[in-house]
């Protein structure tokens, strides 16, 4: 049954609930703006229910079993045991209180609520189609509309996501048994973090990418010591190949874009060719395809709006995330890359403020990035080579975190801080590390970028001891040629 | 004089004197920093605010310009309330 | 037999290879300067040897066999069986890599080791006594001396350090067995670690402390959140008590100023008095003494060069780290507190440049402090009521980890961020952290206030998610009133 269509009006539009939509609703609220938030699946987005904080909760659990079975040089002999379901109901307990967080703290700061699909009607107003079929529809609407439709895993021709063997993350996270054998197709971030995950469990896993070095877009020292120590956990990496095709083993037919279907639980053979048209075959029980993510646009009915994607299918916006259309912004995945949580959740913040009339703008320098691997890597703003591309002559400083007392009391000292400023003026310009923490000790630097400050005032900031911190300030000091607990060059 | 903006359209400044250039009309990336290196501080975007009134309200970077430093004039377009009342949602 | 005594010059005698020493040493040689580091025991001091790193090293090891052992939540089924012994050998091999460490960098900079005791012979040489008796001695002329002798545990009456069921830390920290049972004097930082280390270990641990509350010098509500965790590893704590002697079991002799003397392993009974004089009992098989360090400057013949310590047995110091008497320097725990490492090192860096001719001073605006417990404190500048103290009218904001989804995938999601800025400027002054890390976050926090940063600067900078840190920035936005994951008050 259609229920009536009904025509309510709210100042601000978010759509979409991930850290890009949600965020921007709240503080859309917080300026006293009448909001409403239209969010179709489930509160939080890709990243609280499928992507950062489910794939983060695995990276816990593994690093505890797999830390305390090999602990035998400390002193610690155990043999822990990992019971997928019992570590999947703990993770869901984490993402339940989390955007059962975000709910909540939406409906404090006065976000009107509203479950269902938005699809442009005009540049002013969305019809929102409720639950499945036939739970009726409502008009809203806006002066001001922030898009923040997010992203979905990209597919391959011949790996489709419905087909029981072919994982997409999401599925990844949500699997009932550790499969014996799990060919990761994609090495980059996604698909490190995941391979890493289930090569703890004791899963046999393999990696294939099409491009010549894991973690491409990482610098080679740094993607380095990521992939030696997978390696070390028993991954097998294969570059320079892309997957093809699969099919159930024992299955004489070769399986293609004809789809494919698996009844039994014995196995896979994967298919992949490089560029000059060689074919490999893998074994396995499942194929994490972990190539990418695409921004969603597909259910908004943009051209009613008058919007339109660029040829990455993503909705262009300038520094105050509006898009072409006024009065229409977009925010997080949808408006391009980096497709990463915290930039959409910025994005949202701008948007919002903008809209309230703050003077506010995406004009920040840096946008650190993490990946939660084994070591982490943690990096901001430029490389040495991206540095001098802009024009200044780098002075770079490096500490490896071999020589730190924390890192060595951690048990884990492989990588390194290396941080990249303007060898005139000393201003931070941007730092690469890979190691222990990493994806904390990114901050000090993400902030020294925002605030101009110069190796110097790195260098004599004290830093508590013993911390991984440390490393950041003998870091600076190297770049100056004082560092203490390294040789400087 | 030296300026401290320049190389990749950058801008040393902190982020609370960047929103301050914005709100007053300033566009950060002509101003003289008088900090360290050419910083430039809250006190010298106030200065620029005073001191030459004409060069702060040309455009600042208008829409879709990414090539300069990231300073946009405030506009206050479609503001529909201003800040101050943030803890009313709590 | 007595070698002659040869005396030799030097630009820049450094007298103690700790923290404070040996970076001085090595700083002053990267200025160019002649510089000696004389060390009558260990390179490293306190910290690398008895200290900062071995602790850090048993925290490190005690948590991952806690930790694997109650995953159960987390779907992870561990027993992880201790063994002591291979504890300690890897403790003692991260000490032996950083002791070495800093003796390579010491040479590698060109500073002269020499070792031995050093006394002062007048206010430009001092007599260095090598090794045990009869090794010699030679006398060191020096031009500019920094004192760098560090600080020893102090001792209480009734409870000599020589007595084989007496452990000071440092004897803690090279126990055969763990003990079943455990009185710790003293809830100061020092004994936290260290009970929560034997807590993990499955040692029964008391704690009695003369003032009334754990971790006295931290806010109530930080200590709190530290108590209440030990006390759930099952410490358990006795205020206003100060230890007033021990014997040991059925042995009917109350033992004291006398002196004691275990012969048997059958374990001993502490006795505590209140200030009333109350006395009450406990048994034990060993006690741990962490009531304080004090300085060592008795090995110094100080009155031969014109020095005094004050009635804390301190040398005083200015903003350049010189005492009264020109050309002698003090740094590190022997020129006062806070006794920490850091402190020491950075005194020891100025020392060293002021002597090379740099303008360089003490003018930093705080020294951070950690405390390893678990969870992690990390503090830094002021707290609202030193703000308020100061002049300041303080924007106070807070941000529990309970909301902040790295947290909670880290399983580990006790604790906050509380932020410190002055309301009219927004300065940030100041930060009190508990929680995972919070050793590591209180750096960005340390910078910020070094650079004059406000709580616009820490809030507009973006925070890579998940992680702890963006914890800082949600502390200072909801200072502003504008936090997003919790609620503003
Ligand atoms: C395995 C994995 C790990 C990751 N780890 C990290 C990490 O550690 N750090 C990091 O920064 N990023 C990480 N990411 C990326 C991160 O998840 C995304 O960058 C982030 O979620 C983007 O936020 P968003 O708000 O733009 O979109 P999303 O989080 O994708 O949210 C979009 C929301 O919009 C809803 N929606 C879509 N269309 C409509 C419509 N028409 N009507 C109503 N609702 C609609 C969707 O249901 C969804 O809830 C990870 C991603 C994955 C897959
Ligand atoms: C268990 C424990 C844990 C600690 N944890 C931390 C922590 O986590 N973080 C932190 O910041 N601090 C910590 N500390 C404190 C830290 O160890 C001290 O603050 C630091 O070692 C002080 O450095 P220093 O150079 O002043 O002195 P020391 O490290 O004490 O070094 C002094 C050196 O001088 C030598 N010496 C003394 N007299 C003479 C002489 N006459 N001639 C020649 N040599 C001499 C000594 O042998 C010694 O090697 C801890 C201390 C303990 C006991």
């Amino acid at each position: 049954m259609v229920v009536g269509d009904v025509t309510t009006g709210t100042e601000v539009l978010v759509i979409g609930a991930g850290p890009g939509g949600y965020v921007a609703a709240i503080r859309a609220a917080q300026h006293g703006l009448d909001t409403t938030l239209v969010e179709k699946e489930a509160y939080g987005g890709t990243c609280l229910n499928h992507g950062c904080i489910p794939s983060k909760a695995y990276i816990t659990a593994a690093d505890v079993a797999h830390d305390a079975g090999n602990a035998e040089h400390m002193g610690i002999h155990a043999d822990p045991a990992v019971d997928l379901m019992g570590m999947r109901e703990w993770k869901d307990g984490v993402v339940s209180q989390l955007t059962g967080g975000v709910e909540k703290l939406c409906k404090a700061n006065g976000v009107n609520l509203v479950e269902g699909t938005a699809s442009f009607k005009d540049e002013s107003s969305v019809r929102v189609a409720h639950g499945g079929e036939g739970q009726g529809s409502e008009t809203l609407e806006f002066e001001h509309c922030i898009v923040a439709t997010g992203s979905r895993p990209l597919q391959i021709p011949n790996f489709d996501f419905g087909d029981e063997p072919v994982l997409s993350s999401r599925d990844a996270l949500s699997l009932e048994t550790v499969p014996d054998r799990l060919l990761v197709v994609g090495a980059g971030y996604i698909g490190m973090e995941l391979s890493t995950v289930f090569a703890k469990l004791d899963c046999e896993v393999t990696v294939v990418e099409m491009l010549d070095d894991a973690l491409p877009g990482y610098e080679d020292d740094v993607a380095r010591v990521v992939k030696k120590r997978a390696e070390g956990l028993g991954v097998e990496f294969n570059f320079g190949e892309a997957a093809s095709g699969w099919q159930e083993t024992g299955d004489s037919e070769a399986q293609g874009a004809s789809g494919n279907r698996t009844q039994s639980g014995d196995g896979i053979v994967v298919t992949t060719e490089t560029e000059d048209g060689e074919e490999s075959e893998y074994d396995a029980d499942k194929v994490l395809v972990a190539v990418g993510r695409q921004p969603v646009t597909d259910t908004l009915d943009l051209e009613n709006a008058g919007l339109e994607t660029n040829e990455n299918g993503f909705l262009e916006t300038d520094e105050r995330a509006e898009t072409d259309v006024d009065g229409i912004y977009a925010v997080g995945d949808v408006a391009g890359e980096p497709m990463l949580a915290h930039k959409g959740s910025k994005e949202g913040i701008v948007a919002a403020e903008v809209i309230a009339g703050e003077p506010a703008a995406l004009d920040y320098q840096a946008i650190p990035a993490a990946v939660f691997t084994d070591p982490e890597i943690g990096t901001v703003g430029m490389t040495e080579a991206e540095a001098e591309e802009a024009g200044f002559e780098p002075a770079v400083g490096k500490f490896p975190f071999n020589a730190s007392g924390r890192a060595l009391t951690t048990g884990d000292s492989e990588g390194f801080v290396r941080i990249v400023a303007d060898d005139g003026t000393g201003f931070v310009l941007g730092a690469q590390i890979v190691g222990p923490e990493a994806s904390e000790l990114v901050a000090e630097v993400t902030l020294a970028i925002e605030m101009g400050a110069t190796l110097e005032d790195l260098a004599a900031t004290i830093h508590t001891h013993p911390t991984l911190s440390e490393a950041v300030m003998e870091a600076a000091e190297n770049a100056m040629g004082e560092a203490i607990h390294t040789l400087n060059r | 004089t030296e300026q401290s903006s320049g190389k990749g359209g950058r801008v040393f400044a902190a982020p609370s004197a960047r929103r301050l250039a914005r709100e007053l009309g300033v566009d950060i990336g002509s101003v003289d920093g008088s900090g360290p290196g050419g910083r430039v501080t809250e006190g010298d975007v106030r200065s620029a605010a005073e001191g030459d009134a004409e060069s702060a309200t040309a455009d600042a970077g208008g829409a879709g310009d990414d090539a300069g430093p990231r300073s946009v004039e405030f506009s206050g377009k479609s503001a529909t309330k201003r800040k101050g009342d943030a803890e009313q949602a709590t």
